[in-house]
């Protein structure tokens, strides 16, 4: 069986148990771990000198369409696995214990995995959009069951909005299916691939802006971004943790994957547009972050502005930006899982995440308060963590456009969107000022207890792979690179 | 060892050291402080033998972003007379503040985060004066930027502490905003992000005159934030909140010199640079330094007088950048400064720690004979301070006030007569805390501070005394002095004294309060308070106004709204489904009708 | 005189439709139905369908309308009363019928062959009967048997529907 | 085999089920159904070896009888749905019991089950109709039969409500059907649907009107059939109405064979550019009309049965969309497929609402609150045919509509795909609720006992669950069965 | 001699005076004769039209007559099976009339 098979399969098989009623969180946290083990074994079987992809696999399932289930994986998409398996370990092992149903909860969120995965593992576009899609009724059920506030209707605004997204993409990869010339017609990515460097395969400018949009909504582009915070308030830590971590990186590959080699005339024809939307992202989401009362919906709202940064790297359309982008991606699902799994701490120990109630926890719980300090500096992007290489490269990508000695639209937006650095700053350490600091909180007891070793170790995970990759982010540049290495 | 390696252990034992202590000795206050004074002393030790390995020069690079053929950031080691000099006195001034924190810091439970800050922020300074190239130097600043909001906000449970450390960081980051712009334009303009390319590039390349002020004032945006020059100088003052070895350390000393350091580096970029470049910086700092002499001569609090003449001093080193033949004319004055005002703020920690945590001076007085080692040692500070002659503040700050009669006279006469604030405020210090009799009981019971604390006192007083003198100097810069006419120097001496009567005038009868009550300075000129403004108003204002329309506009009324409209939709088409047969009738009727007319007359 | 017949029965034909929508009474509509169906039986053999003319005879007015007023006297219903008038209803109604009908007419106006006289038949003195016989039990063999099967099945659903209990 | 005999073995097998319901026991009803169900699936079987070649195609039947793959196929798709319809019936007979004034135990179900199986071989003899005549008669077969079934629940209001409503309309619409035919036949003189087509090119334009008019009449009924808009009205009164198998037949195998009818009829009068010119605006709109009605009035609904009905209008829209883009190459897979992915998802959403409905007392949505709790596998069968039918990946309900949407796309009918998409997404809505109800509320009886489920029952039940995700993952074998 | 067209009218106004039962009357059994009105006017047209085409043999077009019988007979079914829905409607109601089925709806 092809190792890419056992990654996908893994976490569904363990889902299987789940819903049967073993032990579920044992059974998960297991295969979990070992999915977290595979995922790093194939890293470090993957042969950097062939490049390429590689662990494929193809099983032909439509001929007339060519839909093929076929699996495989170069530097980007491993990169992307191992921050799934990393993040659903971690996600899992945070997971309370004593939630209700157990046994479809941690089913749900494998079945989150499975899809991420499996997308991540596509190399057919058909299964890289069906392994998606495959994510959201878990994550509903997720909201739905388990969530906290106004679930109920987040979970319905969600899952529809995120469908009609996949809708729009589903017409964008249809209408690129049909522009490939009879006689070449595949699904096949790498194929694909191909054809769009090599300037035959060109869908135009209709096909670009329905994936531009089926793929932002997904990724919550501004204006398209107000389901996020709300589904990431709402959902329990867990799901959240998968689905900002994880889930929604799949728009942002979907770009580096399809868009960005099939499309590079008309990612320029319309980089104005997304220059201004990403600058919405940044500046005014960032503005509204600025504004946000409780700690879950601002960290919803952060993690949408992030996204601003992912797009300038899209745009900039140069193995700099593009690599910064996908550097990114990984640092930036990890910093968010991570917030979003204290988050859920600190609301499971204090009952609440206003910041008005909340004050001075880092003197009663200091491990919480550290970590806590830690995932936040990673988000502002201090350097040491692989976010701020990530938005580095971003940013020398995006500015690099245009000669030098004049300003254009690309440098102004730049320029721009690093003051998003400065707001990140303001709304991150207001909001650890507010809870860890400062005068004790209402809602703070003495009594409040101070993070298990469970949840700190797998904390301290992902806090340690974001600083180890900050620190040497050569370690995924050199999977990373040769992707776009066809670029200017 | 190999010494090629020293410059790489100078650089990263503070990092081990602070992860060590975080890690290992979270709980462990005495032996995370042995870890820290160790490892300064350490880096104390190598960075002195790199300065005197005449010649040595690291050319080994750790690459940290590559990608191959179109950009890479490597981490590198400059070895020049610049980084050898700061990397000296960074070292040894910390290294004597990490001692003196050991006595200071005494009896307090946080002091294993105390020392990981204080390492970290080591590691982070050494990777400024070390970096050769923009994005390393970029990176260490913001570093230095964490470090120091955690060393500020070490009593987090203090409201003020912690809106202070806040502050400081955010004010940083808004001079980092520039400063990485700037690093953008010179990088786009030249092609290379180390400081030696640039150099090189700046020869061969035209650019377009107004781009390149640009960007030298964006990158000089970094320096007025972190060496705190108007307008962003207001985080300096609050970040007095952290003990007062930290303010020794980093916001005296170090840390906000790490501007005044960057301009000198790239001191040779701002000489090719149009003229107008160097014109602004001169005037930032002449308009800082006269400015907060002005808001330090009203100031009550201790440390915040040090304060707001630490900023006054940096003006003044900017004003070097601006004026001086060569950046060393501004390093000058950082080394000097950063003995006497390291020494003045240790003083103060004693002094304060001898009063039980008291800073207002007016509740001081009369220590000249309860702590007499103390007294001294702040005496001789202050005297550097004012720049009395043959203490080292008078030659380092007399060079740039030439260099300024020759190259601006309105500057010159600006800085000049910021002298006599300085001596005004210095003095009123000095006598009011010294001398007189004790304003309070915790005065009149002060007692001298222990050894491992007067020790780094007494070892700095004497680099505060002599640094100036070129026999002493003259081992670490070959200074461009200025070659003005002796009026200048005589007009300096006039303010000087001037400054010092007032000071005399006012307050060594020893007065019980101040007798001079100016709301606008004591108030700061209201920067603060504009801040506030700024910040609760417009910014809050703007954030809350988006989140309005965040919340009603594009979620409520474009995304709830079309959702409704489906929704609405869809419950007006089931009205349709009346339950009557004789209506389904008239619909199938009407329905064939349409058909038929579209079909065949359409 | 064939000109005189045709229009004489179809007067009548259209008379009983009327008839037939607008008597309250389900008795007198049934009974008009019968009127309408005999005059549309004339109409047929004036086309020369004499074996259809006779089927809706002994189909039409035999049996189906036996069978309407079996119903009718079997649930006692009354005259509808006069309710009120549903004006809406009634506008929609006859606006949809005037629709339609204006549209059969253009349309039969735009046919052709709607101005053709009927062409002389080749060959009198056939059998109609023997015709419709022939076509049906050969050539529409098929058809035939599956409406024959629809007979069986009707016959055992009205059975079914109809059966009492015994409680 | 000649295709031929498989109409005739389903109506022998009707006749041999009458024998039995009426000369054995009131206890062997049941085994009516196994006999049934048996029967049928053996005629199914017999399908895959019937050989058209054996048609002679001189004899008479040759002008009103095809055996064509689309006809086999459609044979195989009834035979299936009967047989599903017939273990539906099943588990239903309690339902029905009640609702019959019974003499004695039982009486009234054997036709209840029997029925359907003359209905079936209506549909197949329709599916293989290619001529007017026989278009006609077949059709009338199956309504009459279904009028009869509608209506069988005498005790019931709503049954009999339905029974009239769709009676009448039924009538109507075979009223309009005539009248088409007959002025199809005015013009063409032809009632055979080869015929027509070849006479058609060379027809006088000026017969365009009345040839139009005739075609629109037939268009009308055949709406009527498929629930197009705006002749939809009855649907979901007659599903609400009718016994939950019938309405399950209703929703599939009549509806699947109205489109195949209705593609043979579209294809005979597309051979005329002018007329196709003139048809297919009136195709799209009626298509944006039904998808616009069906999804979107499916919102408000509490009703399973009714949001089912409503829905089957929706995906009645999409197949329509795939009519309309019938001139792409692969159009005419991609609605046979549909209609598979449709038979599955459907069959099984009515499977699992009969048998809750019997054990909840209803089949609003409220009587499915904690369904989780009281029987988990029938809450993710249901989940399942939800998911489907709203067209999540890996069933097989996103197949279909991917492969209509690709013909729609490749068709460049770009309106009707945005309405599609935003229908669609108006469709999650609705199916979720169904989810919601069983997953997040808490049972209305926290107490009630898990839900029995008959042995027939739970195998199709697992059969159909396994066809979902079997269609939705791996369709090459089913797409090699398709013409 | 009266020509085709005439015939198609007549049906046709027969057709529409169905419909109008169908469209007007509320008690089921007139809509129920309405509606066999409108298959009679069908059967008319279907009968002119086959007396226009005549065949080859100079005979009517008999296809079509056979449809007509065809549907003659699938009326009477439809009359039988209907009517005995609506006498189970009265049993159960007491009423034939539209307006009072209104059970179902939105």
């Amino acid at each position: 069986m092809s190792p890419l098979l056992s990654l996908i399969l893994i976490p569904l098989v363990t889902a299987a148990f789940c819903m049967a009623g073993a032990a579920p969180r044992r059974i998960s946290l297991f295969g979990a771990g070992a999915n977290l083990f595979l995922s790093l074994y194939l890293l470090t079987s993957y042969n950097l000198e062939i490049g390429g992809f590689q662990f494929v696999s193809e099983n032909i399932l439509v001929p007339a369409y060519g839909i093929s289930f076929s699996l495989g994986a170069d530097g980007l998409s491993l990169v992307l696995l191992l921050l799934a398996t990393l993040v659903t370990f971690a996600a899992v092992w945070v997971s309370p214990q004593g939630e209700k149903f157990p046994g479809m909860f941690y089913a749900c969120l494998l079945f989150i995995s499975t899809g991420a995965i499996g997308a991540f593992a596509s190399i057919d576009l058909f299964f890289f959009y069906a392994f998606h899609e495959l994510a959201l009724i878990p994550t509903f059920l997720l909201i739905g069951i388990w969530g906290s506030g106004d679930r109920q209707r987040v979970a319905w605004k969600v899952t529809i909005y995120l469908a009609l997204g996949s809708f729009i993409l589903l017409l964008g990869l249809i209408g690129l299916w049909l522009a490939v010339p009879e006689g070449l017609r595949t699904l096949d990515i790498r194929l694909l691939q191909q054809l769009g460097t090599a300037g035959i395969l060109t869908p135009g400018p209709v096909v670009y802006l329905l994936l531009l949009f089926g793929f932002g909504i997904l990724i919550a582009l501004f204006p398209f971004h107000t389901w996020a915070p709300e589904a990431y308030a709402s959902a329990p830590a867990p799901a959240a943790m998968l689905h900002a971590g994880v889930l929604k990186k799949f728009g942002l590959y979907g770009l580096l994957r399809l868009v960005v080699p099939i499309f590079p005339q008309e990612i320029q024809q319309f980089a104005h547009l997304v220059l201004v939307l990403l600058a919405g992202n940044i500046l005014y989401v960032g503005f509204v972050t600025i504004a946000q009362k409780r700690l879950d919906l601002m960290l919803g709202y952060s993690s949408v502005m992030h996204m601003g940064y992912a797009f300038l790297g899209f745009v900039a359309l140069n193995q700099l930006g593009l690599g910064g982008m996908s550097l990114m991606l990984f640092a930036h699902g990890l910093t968010v899982a991570t917030l979003f799994a204290l988050c859920g701490e600190i609301s499971r120990r204090t009952g609440t995440l206003e910041f008005s109630e909340l004050g001075g926890l880092a003197g009663i719980t200091p491990r919480l308060g550290l970590l806590f300090g830690f995932a936040a500096m990673a988000s502002v992007g201090l350097p040491g963590f692989a976010t701020f290489a990530g938005e580095i490269m971003i940013f020398f990508g995006a500015f690099a456009h245009g000669a030098g000695g004049s300003f254009n639209w690309f440098q102004t937006i730049t320029a721009l969107s690093l003051w998003g650095v400065v707001i990140s700053a303001v709304y991150m350490l207001r909001a650890y000022r507010n809870i860890f600091w400062g005068a004790r909180g209402s809602a703070i007891k003495d009594e409040t207890a101070d993070l298990s070793s469970g949840v700190r170790w797998a904390v301290i995970i992902l806090i340690a792979v974001l600083l180890l990759t900050g620190f040497r982010p050569g370690l995924l540049l050199d999977y990373l690179n040769p992707v776009f290495a066809y670029l200017p | 060892m190999d010494p090629l390696l020293y410059p790489w252990i100078i650089l990263f034992a503070p990092l081990c050291a602070a992860a060590f202590i975080l890690f290992v000795l979270p709980r462990r206050g005495v032996a995370a402080g042995a870890v820290g004074v160790a490892t300064a002393a350490l880096v104390c030790f190598l960075s002195w033998k790199v300065f005197l390995i005449p010649g040595l020069a690291v050319t080994a690079q750790i690459s940290w972003i590559e990608v191959p053929g179109v950009f890479s950031v490597p981490i590198g080691i400059i070895l020049d007379n610049l980084s050898r000099v700061m990397l000296v006195v960074v070292t040894t001034v910390a290294t004597l503040v990490f001692i003196y924190s050991a006595g200071y810091m005494r009896g307090d439970e946080g002091i294993p985060r105390y020392y990981a800050s204080l390492s970290l922020f080591l590691f982070s300074m050494l990777g400024i004066v070390l970096a050769d190239n923009f994005i390393m130097m970029f990176m260490f600043w913001e570093l230095v930027g964490v470090s120091s909001y955690l060393l500020i906000g070490h009593y987090f449970r203090k409201d003020s502490a912690a809106d202070a450390a806040k502050q400081a960081f955010t004010v940083n980051r808004v001079g980092d905003f520039g400063f990485m712009i700037g690093i953008l334009m010179l990088w786009l303009a030249t092609g290379s992000i180390m400081f030696s390319g640039i150099e090189e590039n700046l020869s061969v390349l035209t650019l377009h005159p107004g781009y390149f002020t640009a960007a030298c004032l964006l990158v000089f945006c970094g320096t007025i934030g972190k060496s705190a020059q108007m307008p962003l100088h207001v985080w300096l003052p609050n970040s007095m909140e952290g003990p007062t070895p930290v303010s020794a350390l980093l916001h005296a000393a170090t840390m906000v010199a790490a501007g005044v350091y960057l301009l000198a580096r790239i001191f040779p970029v701002l000489l090719a640079a149009p003229d107008v470049v160097r014109e602004v910086i001169m005037w930032i700092g002449a308009i800082t330094c006269f400015a907060a002499g002005l808001m330090a001569i009203q100031q009550d609090d201790i440390k915040r007088i040090l304060a707001y003449s630490t900023i006054s001093q940096l003006g003044y080193m900017v004003v070097g950048i601006g004026v001086g033949a060569t950046g060393d004319v501004a390093m000058f004055h950082l080394f000097t400064h950063a003995f006497f005002k390291c020494l003045l703020f240790l003083c103060a920690g004693s002094i304060i720690i001898a009063l039980h945590h008291e800073q207002n001076i007016w509740k001081m007085g009369g220590l000249l004979t309860r702590m007499p080692v103390t007294a001294l040692c702040m005496l001789a500070g202050g005297l550097a301070l004012a720049g009395v002659p043959f203490f080292s503040g008078s030659f380092s700050k007399d060079n740039i006030i030439e260099w300024a009669w020759l190259n601006n006279r309105t500057g010159f006469w600006i800085i000049a007569s910021a002298v006599l604030l300085t001596a005004l405020y210095t003095f009123r210090l000095l006598l009011v805390v010294l001398l007189g009799k004790p304003r309070g009981d915790h005065a009149a019971r002060a007692k001298e501070s222990p050894l491992v604390m007067t020790l780094p006192l007494v070892i700095l007083a004497v680099p505060a005394v002599i640094a100036g003198y070129p026999w002493f100097i003259g081992h670490f810069f070959d200074i461009a002095y200025a070659e003005a006419p002796a009026i200048a120097h005589k007009i300096v001496l006039g303010f000087l004294a001037a400054g010092a009567v007032l000071a005399a005038w006012l307050y060594l009868r020893g007065p019980a309060r101040d007798p001079v009550r100016i709301p606008l300075l004591a108030n700061r000129l209201y920067i603060d308070n504009f801040y506030n403004w700024l910040v609760i108003r417009v910014q809050g204002g703007l954030s809350v106004l988006g989140s309005w329309f965040d919340r009603w506009i594009i979620d409520g009324l474009v995304v709830t709204g079309s959702a409704r409209t489906v929704w609405g939709a869809g419950y007006l088409l089931r009205l349709l489904q009346l339950g009557n047969l004789q209506a389904y009738t008239f619909f199938f009727g009407a329905g064939v009708l349409l058909v038929l007319y579209f079909l065949v007359f359409r | 005189m064939l000109t005189i017949l045709f229009w004489a029965f179809s007067v009548l034909m259209l008379a009983a439709a009327i008839a037939v929508v607008v008597f309250r009474n389900p008795v007198n509509s049934a009974m008009s139905l019968v009127l309408s169906f005999l005059a549309l039986a004339a109409l047929f053999i004036t086309l020369d369908a004499f074996f259809i003319g006779i089927i809706q005879v002994l189909v039409y007015a035999g049996a189906v309308m036996v069978l309407f007023l079996f119903i009718i006297m079997l649930l006692d219903l009354k005259a509808e009363t006069r309710r009120r008038l549903n004006i809406a209803a009634l506008a929609g109604g006859l606006a949809v019928l005037g629709g339609f009908a204006v549209l059969i007419t253009q349309i039969i106006k735009s046919l052709p062959s709607s101005t053709d006289h009927f062409p002389t038949l080749a060959r009198t003195g056939y059998s109609d009967g023997y015709e419709i016989g022939m076509t049906l039990f050969t050539d529409f063999n098929l058809p035939f048997q599956i409406i024959g099967v629809l007979l069986l099945v009707s016959t055992v659903g009205v059975v079914t529907l109809s059966r009492r209990s015994l409680r | 085999m000649n295709p031929l005999y498989l109409e005739v073995s389903v109506v022998v097998l009707g006749i041999i089920l009458f024998m039995v319901e009426a000369f054995s026991g009131a206890g062997s009803k049941r085994s009516i159904v196994y006999i049934g169900f048996i029967g049928l699936l053996g005629i199914l079987a017999a399908t895959f070896f019937a050989d058209p070649a054996l048609l002679d195609s001189s004899a008479a039947y040759a002008r009103f009888y095809s055996a064509d793959p689309l006809a086999i196929f459609l044979k195989q798709f009834t035979l299936l749905t009967t047989a599903v319809v017939l273990v539906m019936a099943l588990e239903y007979a309690p339902t029905v019991e009640a609702g019959l004034p019974a003499e004695r135990r039982g009486a009234g179900l054997g036709e209840f089950y029997t029925l359907p199986i003359f209905a079936c071989a209506g549909l197949m003899w329709m599916a293989s109709a290619v001529d007017f005549v026989m278009i006609f008669v077949s059709l009338e077969l199956v309504t009459i039969t279904l009028y009869i079934l509608v209506s069988y629940l005498r005790r019931n209001e709503n049954s009999l409500e339905a029974g009239t409503k769709y009676l009448v309309l039924g009538a109507l619409s075979t009223g309009f059907l005539v009248y088409g035919i007959t002025w199809i036949y005015g013009v063409t003189g032809q009632f055979h649907l080869a015929t027509i087509a070849a006479k058609l090119p060379a027809l006088d334009q000026a017969t365009a009107p009345a040839l139009l008019f005739g075609f629109g009449l037939v268009l009308v009924a055949l709406g009527f059939k498929i629930s197009a808009a705006p002749f939809q009205f009855w649907v979901p009164d007659v599903y609400q109405g009718a016994p939950t198998p019938v309405a399950a037949f209703l929703a599939v195998a009549s509806k699947a064979a109205g489109f195949i009818v209705l593609i043979r009829v579209i294809q005979t009068f597309f051979v005329v550019p002018a007329l196709q010119e003139k048809i297919l605006p009136l195709l799209a709109v009626i298509t944006g009309a039904t998808m616009i009605f069906g999804n979107l009035a499916a919102i408000p609904q509490g009703n399973l049965k009714r949001l089912l009905a409503y829905s089957s209008i929706g995906h009645a829209g999409y197949l329509l969309l795939g009519i309309v883009s019938i001139s792409a190459p692969f159009a005419g897979t991609a609605i046979v497929f549909y209609l598979v992915a449709y038979l599955v998802m459907t069959l099984l959403a009515f499977l699992v609402t009969t048998i809750v409905a019997q054990a909840t007392g209803g089949d609003d949505i409220a009587n499915f609150n904690g369904l989780n709790r009281r029987a988990p596998h029938l809450a993710f069968a249901l989940m399942l045919s939800m998911l489907s039918l709203a067209g999540l990946p890996l069933t097989a309900g996103f197949l279909g509509k991917l492969f209509i949407f690709e013909c729609a796309i490749e068709e460049q009918h770009w309106i009707l795909v945005i309405l599609g998409i935003i229908t669609v997404a108006a469709g999650f809505y609705y199916y979720l609720k169904v989810i919601r109800a069983m997953y997040w509320q808490q049972p209305t009886d926290p107490d009630a006992p898990e839900i029995e489920v008959g042995g027939p029952a739970k195998l199709t039940i697992a059969l159909l669950c396994a066809l979902i995700i079997w269609i939705g993952v791996y369709p090459a074998p089913l797409l090699s069965l398709l013409p | 001699m009266p020509t085709l067209g005439d015939y198609l009218l007549v049906s046709g106004l027969l057709f529409s005076i169905g419909l109008a039962g169908v469209l007007l009357r509320r008690n089921l059994l007139i809509i129920f004769m309405s509606l066999e009105l409108m298959l009679n006017a069908a059967n008319l047209s279907l009968v002119a039209f086959a007396r226009h085409s005549v065949t080859a043999f100079g005979l009517p077009d008999y296809n079509a007559q056979v449809l007509v019988f065809f549907i003659i007979t699938v009326a009477a079914a439809e009359v039988a099976v209907g009517l005995a829905i609506i006498v189970a409607l009265y049993r159960l109601r007491q009423t034939t009339h539209v307006e009072d089925l209104n059970g179902m709806k939105f």
